[in-house]
């Protein structure tokens, strides 16, 4: 577990030090739900499905982005290789580093909430907290699925490119049962009127998290 | 042994591509002349015949590419690695015809050329992924984790089509249905129509078989050349020291 | 008789068409060293980068403290220490954090301890809170150096360690290199032209296009003009 | 038989595509027999190399 920590303080302090990937995630959030709210004209009508959509394409984008520095820190000096020489087993190495995704990604998400309250006129009341479990969830499986394909395209040709092509099609369910989930959380339904949707996203985020841990020594090695 | 492995591989070959021939006449004949037009929807419904075929043999090669993937992982033979990389580009063309063939049909019956049908949705997700895959093979191909790279993919992709069938399903019920979803594929009443779909899930299969039987074989050919130029560099380098050693 | 550290069988290894390795051949003993010379290109990182399990030979196999490099247990690669042409040194971490980082990797007792004492020992005490953004690529190749010997490794796989070192740093890494194999550690060294290392005795290899000539006599090498006299006596 | 226009493009479609993958396999097919032409003429360059190096050892040159 040594491992583990030492590699999550690791990246946190260099977050901190530099500090661009969370901030650059919170713009590009920002961003994207100013384009949606001129794209939509979301700005007078209160319409929850429109905010809930918002939110999770802002999360995708910024999940995205995330994802892609999770193995940026490692590229400098071949520090990869260190690690890879290091009694570290890939698998702690995977789970450090979508920790650190997650909580850049849970930095993103907090400033993404409070802009769609503000630009969707919503209220700061009991149904953006109850948003909470199913950010959290979104947020788990999206990062554990673009930890394990950054490690595959930050290492091929065009890869950042190739990120969004193949992580978004493989969320899209997790995508669906989010936004549906968010926007009855919205419109004040109880959690348990949505169990079918967290069940869902429970599911994703177990099978990814677990197919990641699995996988990841495969596409990070030389071999 | 190389050698016998060849030949009996290309007799398998030529004797499925013959068998695809004879299998998709007889299907072809049965959809046109012998099978009775559905009575609601009229003719249209003769894609069916050719949509669910097609249907069942993208899945079938998803699956490989996934099995495949696995194989390569635990194994690392280069042999499921071309497995893999054949079954996703014949799947794709499949998936692709599906999509299309399942389109046009639907223009007749449900006037519109696409709905957000389950069905539909599901296989248009899967084809998403595996066009991923597939640029990903085109981009990579170069990089000698190619191969491991695919297999991850191709498990991954696997792995998420459970999960999208059940949220798409979800999804799909709630979603007000834009129109009356009769899909006419279930419920055959005659039985003449259940032994033309029999037919032609025959012709696919083995028209698919085809296929990638011809795609792989192409792709092994391939990796065996790729390690003979390399025994020919050893041996040029070899060369090479001879005249170093001894100049001739 | 000891078990060897390394043993290499018949291995080659190519990039592309290109062969790099051909029918390496080779043996180390603990507490014994040895220096690989050869012109660029001529294989040696890729030996090293194999023997350190990084790399995947493309057939034959090398064997370390008795495992096949291409399945090396955490244990096993807790025993390795290598310094490559790239330092696996993060730039905006402070040279102190670099190494108390990799001392937690290796599960090391006093991280931040370890690594002060190390940072005295190649003499960058001084720069312990700087980032090493800011420092020379000598600078970086000591600290290099600390991080691959921290552990105590039983084998050190150290690719060209006097690049860019000036006498100072040379005669630095010398001694740790000499520390190392009298506590018993198997060293494998590449360079250009074999440093003079008092009190060590060092087999030396000539490879050439991928081929690995069997032991040099050192007053091969040293007729050759190839024994750089590192401590400029 | 309005619908005959979509049931022909339907099937038309799908042979077309088809046969157009098969000639794509069939184009790759070329490039590969080039390859291994080139492969073919290096070997023989090798083999004749080393026929060389061994004729001039048995009987060294007058």
């Amino acid at each position: 577990m040594s491992g583990f920590s030492a590699v999550l303080r690791k990246d946190l302090r260099l977050e901190l030090r530099s500090g661009e990937s969370t901030l650059a995630l919170l713009a590009l959030s920002m961003l994207v739900l100013v384009v949606l709210v001129f794209a939509l004209d979301a700005g007078r009508v209160r319409s929850v499905d429109v905010a809930a959509g918002a939110l999770w394409v802002a999360m995708v984008f910024a999940g995205m982005l995330g994802a892609n520095r999770a193995l940026l820190a490692e590229r400098d000096n071949g520090a990869i290789r260190g690690l890879l020489l290091s009694p570290l087993d890939p698998g702690t190495l995977y789970a450090a580093k979508l920790a650190a995704a997650l909580i850049f990604m849970a930095v993103a998400e907090v400033g993404a909430v409070i802009l769609m309250v503000l630009f969707f006129n919503l209220e700061f009341d009991a149904s953006i907290a109850r948003l909470a479990p199913i950010l959290a969830l979104g947020a788990i499986g999206f990062s554990a699925l673009a930890t394990l394909l950054s490690a595959i395209t930050g290492r091929t040709r065009g890869g950042d490119m190739l990120l969004p092509i193949l992580a978004v099609p493989i969320f899209v369910p997790a995508l669906i049962a989010g936004v549906k989930a968010s926007a009855a959380a919205l419109a004040g339904a109880p959690l348990d009127s949505m169990d079918a949707w967290l069940k869902i996203m429970v599911a994703f985020d177990v099978l990814f998290v677990t197919a990641g841990y699995l996988l990841f020594e495969h596409v990070v090695g030389e071999g | 042994m190389r050698a016998n492995f060849f030949k009996m591989n290309s007799a398998i070959r030529n004797g499925l591509g013959y068998t695809t021939l004879a299998l998709m006449i007889v299907a072809l004949f049965m959809v046109f002349d012998y099978v009775p037009p559905e009575a609601e929807q009229g003719i249209a419904q003769l894609i069916f015949y050719f949509h669910v075929p097609l249907a069942w043999v993208a899945f079938a090669s998803f699956g490989i590419v996934a099995i495949a993937g696995i194989f390569y992982l635990w194994l690392g033979d280069q042999l499921w690695d071309d497995l893999g990389y054949a079954a996703a580009e014949t799947g794709m063309v499949f998936c692709t015809l599906m999509i299309v063939a399942g389109s046009i049909w639907a223009k007749p019956i449900w006037g519109t050329w696409w709905t957000w049908d389950s069905r539909l949705t599901t296989t248009f997700i899967l084809w998403l992924m595996y066009v991923g895959y597939l640029m990903l093979r085109a981009s990579a191909d170069d990089t000698p984790q190619v191969a491991r790279f695919g297999a991850v993919i191709g498990i991954v992709a696997a792995l998420d089509v459970p999960i999208v069938i059940a949220s798409v399903r979800l999804w799909r019920t709630i979603h007000p249905a834009v129109l009356v979803t009769k899909q006419g594929g279930h419920g055959l009443e005659d039985p003449r129509m259940v032994t033309t779909l029999l037919v032609c899930l025959a012709a696919f299969t083995v028209f698919w078989a085809w296929l990638l039987m011809l795609r792989f074989m192409q792709l092994r050919t391939r990796s065996r050349m790729g390690e003979l130029a390399v025994r020919i560099a050893f041996a040029s380098a070899a060369a090479s020291d001879k005249q170093v050693m001894e100049p001739g | 008789m000891a078990a060897p550290v390394v043993e290499i069988h018949n291995l080659a290894k190519t990039y592309g068409l290109a062969p790099v390795l051909r029918e390496v051949q080779f043996r180390l003993m603990p507490g014994a060293g040895a220096f690989v010379v050869g012109g660029n290109g001529a294989g040696k990182s890729t030996l090293l980068r194999i023997l350190a399990g990084l790399e995947a030979p493309s057939s034959g196999n090398a064997i370390v403290f008795g495992q096949d490099t291409r399945k090396l247990a955490a244990r096993y690669r807790r025993r390795i220490g290598m310094m490559a042409h790239q330092s696996f040194l993060y730039p905006n971490l402070t040279a102190c954090e670099n190494l108390e980082f990799y001392a937690e990797l290796y599960s090391i007792a006093e991280p931040r301890v370890s690594a002060e004492l190390w940072l005295e020992r190649v003499g960058l005490a001084d720069v312990a809170n700087a980032r090493v953004r800011t420092f020379s690529r000598g600078m970086e190749q000591r600290l290099s150096a600390a991080r691959a010997m921290l552990a105590e490794p039983l084998l050190l796989l150290l690719d060209e360690p006097f690049a860019s070192l000036d006498h100072d740093g040379s005669e630095i890494v010398a001694s740790l290199i000499r520390v190392a194999i009298e506590r018993g550690a198997a060293v494998i060294a590449t360079a250009h032209a074999v440093p003079e290392i008092e009190g060590v005795e060092f087999a030396v290899y000539e490879i050439s296009h991928g081929r690995f000539a069997s032991q040099v006599h050192k007053e091969e090498v040293r007729r050759g003009g190839r024994i750089r006299s590192l401590l400029g006596r | 038989m309005e619908h005959f226009g979509y049931l022909f493009a339907a099937y038309s479609i799908i042979f077309v595509v088809i046969f157009l993958y098969v000639m794509f396999i069939c184009r790759r097919q070329a490039a590969l027999d080039a390859e291994l032409r080139t492969l073919e003429a290096r070997m023989a360059a090798l083999t004749k190399a080393s026929d060389e190096s061994a004729s001039s050892q048995s009987q060294p040159d007058a």
